[in-house]
């Protein structure tokens, strides 16, 4: 394991103290947590919006903080959920009273953790509410099972509820556009080397120098199939075919984000998008908005996703809305 | 033994956190098989974590023992495991207060557990989670009337091991479901170090 | 070799399509050039930008296109400057009768290339200014040798130069504004994993489980040193010396640049900006901007550079003016 | 041979063409040791695009045919070794200019290219680049009075030879100072192929 850490017990809490560091116009750390805040949280008047989930993930979720995205985020341990306490704290720090806007990705881990914070805040007389993201269509939505898991789809639901937020909407509003951004999202990734996790010590799962492994998640866990790795224009066919097939994208606007895992270079992603947007055009499916980029990442993890998500003149004005977010300025 | 004592909670608890702290490798690998890797780290943190607290505090009563064992977990291990264990503690606590933990009382509590941890994760015994050893053990004891560590042990390795051929359809390793089958659930195996560590107590005790 | 491309003889040109279907309100590409330019170059009296190089250094150089930043990107093969020809094609397509300012790394094959280039844009009477970036402090700056490298500083350059540019200064106060933060900005890296090019379908050179090469270039390139793989805080604590020991920022206010060179995960650049932070705390010199992320990097290489930029009044407005370029948005 | 004709020149870079593609590995190994590896993937393509030119167009003067192969290098090969090749062939095209490549007139281009070739590069000999090469076949060229296969291969071996005991001061390899030693310079591998075709040629004709 190479790793430019100090001691891996406490990479998280050294990187919360750089990122802080860094940008301490932005952002700040309550102190005694692992949980990071706008600056000038709780808003005025505005629904507070808390993300988060496991660290490794970066630029997600810190960077997702500012005018027109989050409140605050939520930091766990390497691919761990972070605790109710903690999530709690955060709660408490951007609820303005206009309530506060859960954004959960569907991993059992992070619903309970998240949905236990929400009791405890509930309790407290903070109005809460929840959304869970679930846009990887690589993984079945039945109810029998856990469901589909939140992946970079996460990003875009930040975006627009939080532009939403930003305008002064309320709870339910927000919670709304949330769900219909969750309802249009779709992904699905591949991977052609896993990451090691730092407290681990060793690589999350190993592919030989000739596989891919189809379905991957954000967490080193292994995908759905492994296979012979193919060419980029095949890898894009194979993962927008899947997210076409989920959901009807026929005749509508979709925005596009190609997001890359960790370690895979920003050419690979333009190459591979290069191909969606043929694969899109040959749909007759316009393209509004193209994000290219490392947008939810799982560590030093080789590969990307494909996310598309169906917007019409609502979303579409909402992902153009002002952003001082670190990682998604617009 | 005839009823569980603050000193033997203590005891559970310390055998228990060796037993982590010497496996943590082991249920990381199992994790990494199935899921995402952070099990034996997230268990290691947690179960350190109550080792901390129970020296640093004096207990009188199991329950409230039980209970801070319970708000460590949930506030240290995180991910999945950290509700559930947290959950399951803390049942046990609410089931125990104000009484003793004779074989009754306490057999009850696990099955309090169970139940907590079943409805705090959707999940049902089958499903290739934790649920299968703690389910499993609680189920055992509601037949018997005393402590029997050999029963205990043997039961929890055998619904550890049965978790092997199942095919997951809760949590993460659920993602996997085909694949899922071949390996042991890293919940279950951290669960059977539980109830083994109980079993030792027991065990001691005579 | 494991990347996600089609043909490794047309990597650089997918890219180039991919990145600009991606961002059409944005960029456009020289028709039958690798040549990418601001979508409305040539800027009515604005001083014209042109940087760039070989390619594999995203998001550099056309991620840095863009309103108060460069104006055309030349694109090379990976880790090969570009030739003349298509230096000057972008010399050509930038110049609003302003003039032309190129913004060239200091390596042989650049320098070469582009001074070539400004040759023939002046033959054809076109004002063409130049600027050479050096700030890699790993390697010597003697008359005898080739001098030091540029490499993530040149971003700063870009970036104070372009805001420069955009106000309406003329050629000779944007080269001189260029001047002043080359003669101002000092880098130095580390790498822990090499990349490889596709075409060469090998690594670059191979360091063991347990090593780091520190002085690291961005082309793979071996560094000037190798060594035992120490911690975080080591590693930062060596790379800001060295910074600091070439120049004095002694009183003074400098900017912060952490880069990662492709496949270090976000987290382990903050732990790294951790400890500079810290040193240059120790040391009294205050911090004006620090940015954290991959701004040059060597395709998938595993390392980090640390970036020192002595700053005053004129150069933080320069920094905090407005940009769109997609990887550095103000 | 007393000169060298347009059906020289033509065979002369097919075989460089050749030699190049066949080495591309070769050079780029050399340019990974000590400089970014890419001057195998450089060379094989501006001679591969040389080859496509010449192949294209007629030629009546070697004049011409150097200029077309310098403006093919320069715009196609990139990297250092792209203006530094592409100044070589220009120089050459103008010293036999309206002339006959006679043994003198061609021995005094490649001169003229040595001379381009320092200027554009700023370098001089014993940097280890392939001015090593190039200057010790100009120098070697300008005491003979004509072609000579043999004197040509082994002046542009022993020279690129030589280069792998200096310490590069120029281009790429001189960031690594001390550690450059021990490897030859890609450049002058790559110059040596040019030579060594050369010589086939004259050989080929006798
Ligand atoms: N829904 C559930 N119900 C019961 N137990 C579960 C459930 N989901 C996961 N588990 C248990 O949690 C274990 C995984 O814990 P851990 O790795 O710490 O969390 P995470 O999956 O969030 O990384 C599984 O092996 C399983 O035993
Ligand atoms: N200043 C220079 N003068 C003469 N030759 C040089 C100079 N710099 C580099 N070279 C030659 O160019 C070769 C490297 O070419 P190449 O790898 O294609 O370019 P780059 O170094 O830009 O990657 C070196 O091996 C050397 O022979
Ligand atoms: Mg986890
Ligand atoms: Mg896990
Ligand atoms: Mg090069
Ligand atoms: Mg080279």
């Amino acid at each position: 394991m190479k790793k430019i850490i100090n001691d891996p017990e406490h990479a998280v809490q050294d990187m919360i103290k750089g990122l802080v560091a860094a940008y301490p116009q932005q952002l700040k750390q309550i102190k005694g947590t692992n949980v990071i805040i706008r600056k000038e949280a709780p808003v005025a008047n505005k629904v507070g919006l808390v993300s988060g989930g496991g660290s490794g993930h970066e630029p997600a979720h810190a960077g997702y903080i500012g005018n027109g995205m989050l409140d605050a985020a939520v930091v766990g341990e390497v691919f761990t959920s972070p605790t109710p306490d903690q999530v709690l704290e955060a709660i408490k720090a951007v609820d303005s009273g206009a309530g506060v806007l859960l954004i959960i990705k569907n991993y059992t881990g992070d619903v309970m953790n998240f949905e236990m914070a929400a009791e405890m805040a509930e309790a407290e007389g903070i109005q809460v509410d929840k959304v869970i993201v679930n846009d990887d269509v690589a993984v079945e939505n039945s109810t029998a099972t856990t469901g589909r898991r939140g992946i970079a789809g996460t990003v875009l639901v930040h975006k627009i509820a939080g532009a939403m937020a930003e305008q002064g909407a309320s709870l339910k509003e927000v919670k709304d556009i949330a769900e219909k951004v969750i309802a249009g999202v779709r992904s699905m990734g591949v991977a052609t080397a896993a990451c090691t996790v730092p407290a681990a010590g060793k690589q999350s799962f190993e592919l030989a120098e000739d596989e891919m492994e189809i379905g991957i998640g954000i967490h080193g866990e292994p995908g759905i199939e492994r296979k012979k790795l193919t060419s980029a224009a095949e890898i894009a066919q194979e993962l927008t075919d899947k997210v076409l097939a989920d959901l009807d994208f026929k005749d509508s606007e979709v925005a596009v984000m190609i997001n890359g895992l960790g370690s895979t270079p920003e050419m690979e992603l333009y190459i591979v998008n290069q191909t969606v947007q043929e694969i899109l055009a040959e749909h007759e499916i316009k393209v509004s908005h193209t994000f290219v980029g490392e947008y939810m990442t799982a560590l030093e993890m080789a590969g990307c996703s494909v996310t598309l998500l169906k917007v019409d003149k609502e979303l579409k004005a909402l992902l153009d809305a002002h952003s001082t977010a670190l990682a998604f300025k617009m | 033994m005839d009823h569980l004592q603050v000193n033997h909670v203590y005891q559970w608890m310390k055998i228990t956190n060796d037993k982590i702290q010497k496996n943590k490798e082991v249920l990381t690998s199992l994790d990494q098989a199935i899921g995402d890797g952070d099990h034996g780290i997230n268990m290691a943190r947690g179960f350190q974590e109550v080792m901390n607290k129970l020296d640093a505090e004096n207990y009188e009563h199991v329950a409230d023992m039980l209970k801070d064992i319970a708000m460590t977990l949930m506030s240290k291990v995180g991910g999945a495991a950290g509700p559930l264990y947290g959950t399951a503690f803390l049942k046990m606590s609410t089931r125990l207060k104000e009484q003793d933990a004779t074989y009754k009382n306490f057999s009850q509590a696990i099955t309090e557990a169970v139940n907590g941890v079943k409805q705090r994760g959707k999940a049902e015994i089958g499903e290739k989670t934790m649920v299968d050893v703690w389910a499993a053990v609680a189920d055992q004891m509601s037949k018997e009337s005393h402590f029997s560590a050999e029963l205990i042990v043997n039961t929890a390795k055998e619904a550890m091991e049965s978790t092997k051929e199942m095919m997951a359809t809760k949590g993460r390793a659920a993602y996997l479901k085909e694949r899922s089958v071949g390996h042991m659930d890293p919940g279950s195996v951290s669960s059977f170090y539980l109830f083994e560590a109980l079993a030792e107590v027991i065990a001691e005790e005579g």
